[in-house]
């Protein structure tokens, strides 16, 4: 293998940990900051995507279709959580689990309902289509340029919220005790619909984004959920720059692990083997990177140590 | 008239009822102790007032009718809480805690640390590794920056090195005489409330038994109630 | 408010009265369906005995259930096929005994759940439900890709197992095999939860540090309820198969952890019947809504968010009141 | 003069540049109270954790009835007859009280393997269980569920659950904080009887309590032992009125 | 009085498919105006073990005559066999395992749309035709995705430049469309069903290669092609069905399938009616509790299928022809046009092994 072609493997796999990014920052915020566990962030993802292609197929618009798509999963987003979501922080993971379990078939059954069982149409617009030619000839996608741009611009915002603002420092406090910063005055239930319209709008805009190259249908949200979750329990819960250097681990493994495994194995088995098994192997390598990560240090990377 | 005043309440964890009918009046620059046995309900009454618990009843608070406002909302008319077991934000730093709450007033971070040096040393830790005293001084530091106009102290000295209680009587001396501050104690220790406080009352399983000026406590009443 | 000693009469109760009705009405649908019921229940009230007792939520136990429908399905394959399983270093016969096919799949079970539960439980919280969801996908996608037993195709067994003195082609018969092991599990761990170790585990759950002090350790108690619940998922796994006549990587998959989960918080978190009466309400529920439309999982899930949101503790919650009372 | 029953030996803990604990040697001999006060954060709890083996001393030892228990688990440390009450209240409180004592009895029985047979109706666990329920005055609240506890009476559970453990050694973090006078009054007496039982290594802020118990007294101040003796010399030494006591005592 | 059991995949991620199987079905039973037939539709979620519960409740409490259906061949692995071995015929509409052809074939199991190695072997053959001598080929790692890519090697007649297995469910191609750029390979050929093959395409498309791509119908099909959208434009692909193929049943279907359902039909909804027909077909010859003679009826396959010619090999799989076509717009709609054959009166590779 050329050294241009690893090269641009590993800028593959960084563009990919990138995309996972975009996923899991809004999980993030809502898992590590409100401690809900939410099932259903892929469904708001899909409903961005939706959204997206909706606007897209009668304006031609990108730009207005990217707004649509956070316009959409946002305020799904603050009715979900003013519907349901608020009844459910004093309950345990589980509940939480359901609860978002069954809004995830809701969702997806009622996106159905409205758009049909088949795929939508959502495509990058000219502008940002096309590669171009890095330093070194490598031709690249300009529009995954594009999306490396964005997560890390993204991340940046996202990491300073939390940590810099006064908003951030008190979101993090009602997860610690929701009774008592309310006791000192702050009005944490609409902090809390306001962080989950946020996380919400961000899993649209990932949904937009990522669904005009991949495929806008139902049931889009859900492989991509069980992702973000590895990566933001890699990385660590609650934290951003772990959720961004999980996504990044998880996107380099999946990426070269694919391309590599089968070949490390072609040098013990014949190419058959080794094709098949280091296929499966590479398919169970970011579990076992989430896994490894977790034995090691049993709260991510990044994580507040218990 | 009367900052706070709660009137007859009773309130219930559940299907145990822990409150019967509890009595408190604080006026505008008043010290009151809230005293009573182990689980007589001087918390409970605490997180009535606070709006942490349902009651019956009324409690109005300058002006105010609590019944109906829910916890940070009634925060927000001057009440500043400083609960029982401290209730620090375990995740945040000593700093983040202290402005998580605060509002604008007298009460800033350099008069907090002022007040509690300690929090200016340790002001990047996370608070879930501070010493129980040092959480203690942060939970009232954190009390404090929300300005409020009464203070309620629910055993907030527990757990102090006697040096650190005398500052922090000598601190809530202070807040009363200059900064004309109303506060509500809970505080085991009779006779450093004697020396502070206007007034007492009394509850026992969940009443009100005894109101009075702090001179007019007897040692027979205390006897019989406090068990002192 | 009733009882929820009645309560839990009654739900025991269907599971004799519906099955002995159907049988006479000669209706072997009914008794399929509440043969998958108990099965599922089966496969909850193992995993309740981590959850519930021992508070680990895991979102892995689809590793279990498949490993238990894996053994049959492997052990069933090669007997119908007449090839040993393996022939070294020593040789293994299929068979298409249940005996052997059950004690095959706990074992096996209980295996994965120790080694699992060893790593696992380094962790804990949200880490552990993450953790336990890798593992079960190690083995989701493992068996997609494992050619030699049909990948995600799955292996097909053509006749059930055999038990001794039972004809188990006969649903009726098949079915009281698996409640009498349903009964027999929740004897189990009716008596369990009461055990010295049920208390030292149930402590172990709020305080671990609490326990460690009076000379406990807390992480062996975790792990043998853990090892303890896979095994009884486990076999819930092969006679699940055995029901089916059928095994595919579907059994691993997340969503099938997720459904066991489910039918827990349904019926109720930690009581005895919950998972009981949990997967019994999911299974007439898929059942009946299936026909509704073809949108009918919508209204599956406004179901189930009405019961989290409005049911406190489970359906047994709701009927019978808050307090958990475990045997 | 008797053997320690406990002892540690120079142990050292540092938390980054903070030195909680700074060579701490002190021991405990049978029958006896030693008091450890000092100042809030001065490495009280951290030297309590180190000698309950749930903090690893970075350097020195502690011996436990004359054996080297640096290396060993807290676990093991309770086996060995180490009874502890937490600073904070660690109990079950979804179980009754009743439950959280019988635990302790279990701890102290090490026969925890038993799937089948209902621990509450094991007469020897009940009868150790109810015995020390009894001794903390909390026998009426056996079927109370501990989150309906007031604060002061989790405390007194604490308490009543080391005991079950009968250890050859205490080691008490605060136990009267919460306390009401009435209530630290009468625990003060029950420490009183409980040292001939075995002896207590007692963290207090209960000045009081400290000085109507402690056969010895020693000073913490930045991790450091500053001063040891008996009350009358702690209460005389400059050092300790300044850095802990204050004027009034 | 008939009863069908149709159990398919009406709920989910892959329920277009279902539905269009469904449609075509009962379209032909509509037209033919008998109303001794009753179909009872039952939803699978593409859940194996729901699969085999609504297949005991057909069997059990509907007691139907002939099951049909299925979409997926693990589905169908674990429903097909136990419902045959209990005497009830199955026809499949769609999913066609190898297991099932060769050894595993079964006198009252009959294919109706192909052998699941069929498209790619015929993707293998327009290949050799179209002069390609390297392809690069892939697919996700599981039983369909193996048995294509040895479908196509098994026709093609040029070299690999690489071959790749993905992990079924997968996204994003990057890693994969890179490999390709930097192989030598003149074509390329992939089989990635669904969500995946429209991901793969939107990305080749954007990386800018050129190299032409060959594939089966199944990410080309009417329903998936207005989501792929240009990117699919002008690449080839194998199917035995098209809506322009030329036949008076074909051109009636097409009409009378927009007519009723306001769309155009896809291969499922052609492959949903032709089993309807063949059943049909086999009824007016005999009735159903006469099993021996329904089966030969059924092996006859007396009906005018919307493809044209169609028989059943011995292993009750067709053989038939496949065509290749070329992804087109006609307006605004993206569709296929034949471009001609490429494997003519195709049989499948399997019926060797089969023995009844
Ligand atoms: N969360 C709860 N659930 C049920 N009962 C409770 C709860 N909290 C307190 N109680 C009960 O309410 C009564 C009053 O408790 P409260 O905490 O108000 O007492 P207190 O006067 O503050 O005592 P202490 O001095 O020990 O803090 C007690 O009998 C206690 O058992
Ligand atoms: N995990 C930790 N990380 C950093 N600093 C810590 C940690 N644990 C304790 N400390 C610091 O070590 C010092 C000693 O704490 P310790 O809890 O032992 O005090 P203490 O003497 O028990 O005080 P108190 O009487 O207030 O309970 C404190 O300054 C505390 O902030
Ligand atoms: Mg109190
Ligand atoms: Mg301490």
């Amino acid at each position: 293998m050329s050294f241009i072609l690893l090269v641009e493997q590993i800028l593959n796999g960084l563009q990919f940990g990138i995309m996972l990014f975009l996923m899991a920052a809004g999980l993030t915020l809502i898992f590590g900051v409100m401690g809900l566990i939410n099932l259903a962030h892929g469904s708001l993802y899909m409903i961005g995507a939706f959204a997206a292609a909706t606007v897209a197929g009668y304006t031609g618009s990108f730009v207005l279709a990217l707004a649509a798509a956070l316009a959409a999963a946002a305020i799904v987003g603050a009715i979900v959580e003013l519907v349901v979501i608020r009844r459910l922080y004093d309950k345990d993971h589980l509940d939480q689990v359901l609860a978002t379990f069954a809004l995830i078939l809701i969702f997806s059954e009622g996106t159905r309902w409205l758009f049909g069982s088949f795929p939508l149409f959502l495509d990058i617009p000219d502008y940002l289509s096309g590669p171009v030619t890095l330093p070194g000839g490598i031709q690249y996608p300009l529009y995954r340029l594009f999306l490396i741009v964005v997560g890390l611009l993204i991340a940046l915002g996202l990491g300073a919220l939390i940590t810099k603002t006064r908003i951030g420092i008190q979101i993090r406090a009602g997860e610690n005790d929701r009774e008592m910063i309310a006791a000192l005055g702050i009005d944490i239930s609409r902090l809390y619909t306001l962080v989950f319209a946020l996380g919400a709008g961000l899993a649209g805009i990932a949904g937009a984004l990522v669904g005009a190259i991949q495929s806008v249908q139902v049931g889009m949200g859900e492989p991509v959920l069980i992702l973000a979750f590895v990566v933001i329990v890699i990385g660590g819960i609650g934290s951003m720059k772990g959720a961004l250097i999980g996504a990044i681990l998880v996107g380099l493994t999946d990426t070269l692990g694919g391309i590599f495994l089968p070949e490390l194995l072609k040098l013990f088995t014949d190419p058959a083997t080794a094709t098949s098994v280091g296929s499966s192997l590479a398919s169970m390598a970011i579990y076992i990177l989430m896994g490894a990560i977790l034995i090691w240090r049993p709260t991510g990377l990044f994580g507040a140590k218990s | 008239m009367s900052l706070l005043s709660v009137s007859n309440i009773s309130a219930t964890y559940g299907a145990s009822q822990a409150l019967f009918g509890v009595d408190l009046q604080i006026a505008e620059g008043e010290v009151v102790a809230l005293m009573g046995r182990n689980g007589m309900g001087k918390t409970t009454t605490v997180k009535c007032i606070c709006g942490m618990l349902p009651f019956k009843g009324s409690i109005t608070f300058s002006g105010h009718d609590l019944g109906r406002l829910p916890s940070h909302k009634a925060a927000r008319l001057g009440l500043g809480l400083v609960p029982e077991g401290r209730r620090c934000f375990a995740g945040l730093t000593v700093y983040e805690n202290l402005i998580a709450a605060a509002r604008p007033g007298y009460w800033t971070h350099e008069r907090v640390v002022e007040l509690f040096p300690r929090l200016g040393e340790r002001r990047n830790q996370i608070s879930a590794s501070l010493s129980g005293g040092e959480q203690q001084m942060l939970a009232i530091g954190r009390a404090l920056m929300t300005n409020p106009k009464l203070l309620i102290l629910d055993e907030a000295t527990e757990g102090l090195a006697p040096i650190i209680k005398q500052e922090i009587w000598a601190a809530i001396a202070r807040l009363k005489t200059e900064a004309g501050l109303s506060i509500l104690m809970i505080d085991k220790s009779l006779k450093e409330l004697r020396a502070i406080c206007d007034r007492a009352t009394i509850i026992e399983r969940g009443r009100t038994v005894w109101r009075g000026e702090m001179a007019a406590l007897t040692n027979d009443v205390t006897e019989k109630y406090v068990g002192v | 408010m009733i009882a929820e000693r009645y309560l839990n009469a009654a739900i025991l109760a269907i599971f004799f009265v519906v099955p002995a009705w159907a049988w006479w009405a000669n209706e072997p649908f009914t008794i399929t369906l509440m043969t998958r019921a108990a099965i599922f229940a089966l496969a909850a009230v193992g995993l309740n005995v981590a959850l519930g007792l021992g508070g680990l939520v895991s979102l892995g136990h689809a590793a279990f259930f498949g490993i238990g429908g894996y053994a049959m399905g492997i052990l069933a394959f090669h007997a119908q096929t007449v090839t040993p399983v393996m022939e070294w270093p020593f040789v293994i016969e299929g068979t298409k005994s249940m005996p052997v096919i059950w004690l095959t799949a706990i074992v096996l079970s209980a295996l994965a759940a120790l080694v699992i539960g060893h790593l696992s439980l380094r962790t804990s919280g949200v880490y552990f439900i993450m953790i336990t969801l890798a593992f079960g996908q190690m083995f989701f996608f493992f068996s997609i890709s494992w050619s030699a037993y049909g990948g995600e195709d799955g292996l097909s067994i053509w006749v059930r197992n055999d038990f001794p003195g039972l004809n188990t082609l006969q649903p009726i018969q098949f079915y009281g095999l698996c409640l009498a092991i349903l009964c027999a599990v929740l004897w189990f761990t009716s008596r369990l939860a009461r055990s010295p170790f049920g208390l030292a585990l149930n402590a172990a759950r709020q305080v671990p540090q609490r326990v460690e002090t009076v000379g406990l350790n807390a992480t062996r108690l975790k792990l043998v309820a853990f090892v303890i619940s896979g095994a009884i998922t486990g076999l819930a796994g092969a006679l699940f198969a055995d029901l089916n006549r059928f095994v595919s990587p579907t059994m691993f998959s997340w969503q099938m952890s997720g459904e066991i989960m489910v039918f827990i918080i349904i019926g109720g978190v930690a009581r005895l019947f919950g998972p009981v009466a949990g997967a019994l309400v999911f299974v007439a529920l898929e059942h009946f809504l299936g026909g509704l439309s073809d949108y009918w999982l919508v209204y599956l899930g406004a179901l189930l968010l009405l019961i989290v949101l409005f049911g406190r503790g489970g359906l047994i919650g709701i009927v019978s009141g808050r307090e958990k009372a475990h045997g | 003069m008797a053997d320690p029953v406990l002892a540690t030996h120079g142990i050292s803990k540092s938390f980054g540049a903070l030195k909680a604990s700074d060579d701490v040697s002190i021991d405990l001999r049978p029958g006896e109270i030693h008091a450890i006060i000092g100042p809030n954060g001065a490495g009280k709890s951290t030297l309590i954790a180190q000698i309950c083996g749930t903090l690893m001393p970075d350097a020195g030892s502690v011996h436990l009835l004359g054996r080297d228990v640096t290396q060993q688990s807290t676990r093991a440390r309770a086996k060995a007859g180490l009874g502890r009450t937490f600073q904070i209240s660690a109990l079950a409180m979804q179980d009754t009280v009743l439950q959280n004592a019988v635990l302790g009895a279990l701890g102290a029985s090490g026969r925890p393997w038993r799937f089948l047979s209902p621990a509450l109706e094991d007469a020897d666990l009940r009868a150790r269980a109810e015995a020390a329920l009894e001794r903390v005055g909390l026998q009426d609240h056996a079927a109370t569920r501990t989150a309906e506890l007031s604060h002061g009476q989790r405390r007194q559970l604490e308490v009543a659950v080391a005991l079950t453990l009968e250890p050859s050694v205490f080691v008490m973090d605060e136990p009267m904080a919460g306390l009401g006078s009435e209530g630290s009054k009468r625990l003060t007496g029950f420490l009183d009887e409980l040292r001939h039982e075995a002896p207590i290594l007692l963290v207090e802020h209960d000045m009081d309590a400290v000085f109507t118990l402690a056969d010895r007294i020693s000073v913490l101040v930045y991790g450091k032992v500053i001063a040891s003796g008996s009350i009358d010399e702690i209460q005389s030494d400059r050092q300790v009125r300044e850095a802990y006591l204050g004027e009034d005592a | 009085e008939t009863k069908v059991g149709m159990i398919t995949t009406l709920s989910g991620g892959g329920a277009g498919l279902g539905i269009d199987v469904r449609d075509g079905f009962l379209l032909a039973i509509k037209q033919s105006g008998r109303d001794d037939i009753e179909v009872i539709v039952e939803d699978d979620q593409r859940k194996p073990d729901v699969a085999v519960q609504l297949a005991d409740k057909m069997v059990q409490a509907e007691q139907v005559d002939v099951l049909t259906g299925i979409i997926w061949s693990n589905l169908a692995m674990a429903v097909v066999p136990s419902v045959t071995a209990q005497g009830k015929f199955y026809l499949s509409p769609n999913a066609g395992p190898s297991a099932l052809a060769g050894a595993g074939c079964h006198p009252n199991y009959f294919n109706v749309a192909w052998q699941n190695d069929n498209l790619h072997e015929a993707a293998g053959a327009y290949a050799n035709s179209a002069g390609y001598s390297k392809s690069f080929i892939l697919a996700p790692n599981y039983p369909a995705g193996q048995d294509a890519l040895t479908g196509y090697k098994r026709f093609f007649e040029g070299e690999l430049a690489g071959e790749i297995y993905t992990t079924l469910g997968q996204t994003d191609y990057a890693a994969e469309i890179a490999q390709i750029r930097a192989s030598d390979a003149d074509s390329v050929f992939f089989f990635l069903p669904g969500g995946m093959g429209i991901a793969f395409l939107k990305q080749y498309r954007d990386s800018g290669i050129d190299i032409p791509v060959v594939g089966p119908a199944f990410s080309f099909d009417q329903g998936i092609l207005q989501a792929v959208g240009d990117a699919a434009l002008g690449v080839v692909n194998t199917s035995q069905w098209s809506k322009d193929i030329d036949n008076p049943t074909n051109a009636a279907f097409v009409e009378s399938f927009q007519a009723e359902y306001g769309r155009l039909p896809s291969l499922y909804a052609s492959q949903g009616f032709d089993t309807a027909n063949l059943l049909i077909s086999a009824l007016e010859k005999a009735d159903v509790s006469n099993a021996d003679a329904f089966r030969d009826a059924l092996r006859a396959a007396d009906f005018d299928s919307t493809r044209g010619d169609f028989e059943f090999g011995p292993n009750h799989h067709p053989i038939q022809t496949i065509y290749a076509r070329e992804v087109i717009k006609e307006g605004d709609v993206y569709t296929n046009k034949l471009i001609g054959p490429a494997l003519e009166n195709h049989a499948d590779a399997y019926a060797g092994d089969c023995q009844m």
